[in-house]
């Protein structure tokens, strides 16, 4: 599955992309949040407030609770600011 | 009538908002109503120039692939909700001094109404649903990344409240 | 802050729309919104295309003097209402063909929410204050004065129950 | 005083323009009207129903009830249809 992180998001994790490969007990972008945080001191400051952090799953705005059966690309970036 | 036209645009480059503006008209003649916007940078922060403090830059960083993908489902609603003949949306990313366009919506359709409507209903959503993120840069060199505000997003949830 | 700006022409003559809204944005770099409003004659009568009747040419009449007034009237109280960088209005009069600019607005604000009502406001209110009167003509010669319209009427006074 | 037709109004009293000298008990617009509507069949046609023609006094628009006096120039015209 490849991560995308953007803005601040990405300034805190110090990368703007990774290919990663979760457990199978990780079934929803909450659970997913939950264990890219444990990957480093970085990601951890990261998603230190997970509700700041909003979630795209192959280009489509979802919430926690949404599933990442089969996602190819999972995004993480603050709320949006264009316009 | 035939569906209506769409011209949407991520890009780096810089536009001309006049002459964007001939070309949809030119090619929208007997549209009776073409709403526009532009949006271009502020050289202050805050809601008024008085209270603001200064800005010198601004970087736009966005998602490709999303950007484009998220500003054509905010057109096609406006396409549900209103009859437009033709709608144009172009947004920047990349680097911006003050002054500088940052995005161009026209909207055009038989009236006044659905032409004002889509318009500024395309500018509220796709400031809470496209993925661009502006960092702002003041005269001292120090960045920051702009906070959402919750006035874009009570803008963007009234239409639903209509 | 400087007062708004201010440009109205009533003009025989017509316009270009992208030259007006280049030069207006070249004197407005830091307004963070400019909204614009382009009315073309229609090549139909009513509400949508498939449902009107055809139109081939239209004359507008007005009162010189008093449009300039009214114009000006309806612009300052736009200004009053919201804090408006600059605001211009071209009205034309004379004859038409389908396609032909009939009015141009534009505004410019600090932010998107009043450059868009400054600009939507002052076309509802010129359209049941600014004299003008459209005289319609058909495919067989025939012409008709356009009657004034209820929702015209419905449009200018929402703005005072807001 | 000076009195200006336009559009349909000024199509059915067959005239842009007249000087006119209204008696002194002839106050208000809505007596002016009644006054103009006497002078000839076109004006009697053009001020048929007085409710469809809008006054304005130089060049303000105003209600039946406002007065003439000192009024220059009085227009008459059908609701307006520009924009």
């Amino acid at each position: 599955m490849n991560v995308l992180y953007f803005a601040w998001v990405k300034e805190k994790v110090g990368i703007s992309e990774e290919t990663v490969t979760p457990p199978a007990d990780v079934t929803t972008v909450a659970q997913l949040t939950t264990w890219l945080a444990a990957r480093s001191p970085k990601h951890a400051a990261a998603f230190k407030d997970a509700r700041l952090v909003k979630v795209a799953v192959d280009q489509v705005h979802v919430p926690p609770s949404t599933s990442i059966a089969g996602a190819r690309e999972v995004a993480f970036f603050p709320p949006v600011t264009g316009g | 009538m035939p569906r209506s036209g769409v011209d949407i645009r991520v890009q780096r480059e810089t536009f001309d908002a006049g002459a964007e503006l001939n070309r949809f008209l030119a090619r929208n003649p007997t549209s009776g109503g073409v709403a526009s916007f532009v949006g271009q940078m502020r050289d202050f922060r805050g809601l008024d120039r008085a209270d603001g403090t200064p800005l010198t830059a601004m970087t736009l960083e966005h998602y490709p692939g999303m950007a484009e993908r998220q500003l054509a489902d905010v057109v096609t609603e406006a396409q549900t909700r209103w009859a437009t003949d033709d709608v144009l949306v172009i947004h920047r990313y990349g680097d911006f001094a003050p002054g500088d366009p940052i995005v161009l919506v026209i909207a055009a359709a038989a009236h006044r109404g659905p032409a004002f409507d889509a318009c500024s209903f395309i500018m509220d959503w796709l400031k809470t649903k496209a993925p661009f993120w502006k960092q702002e840069r003041g005269p001292d060199g120090s960045t920051t990344w702009v906070e959402a505000r919750d006035s874009d997003d009570a803008r963007a949830e009234k239409w639903d409240k209509r």
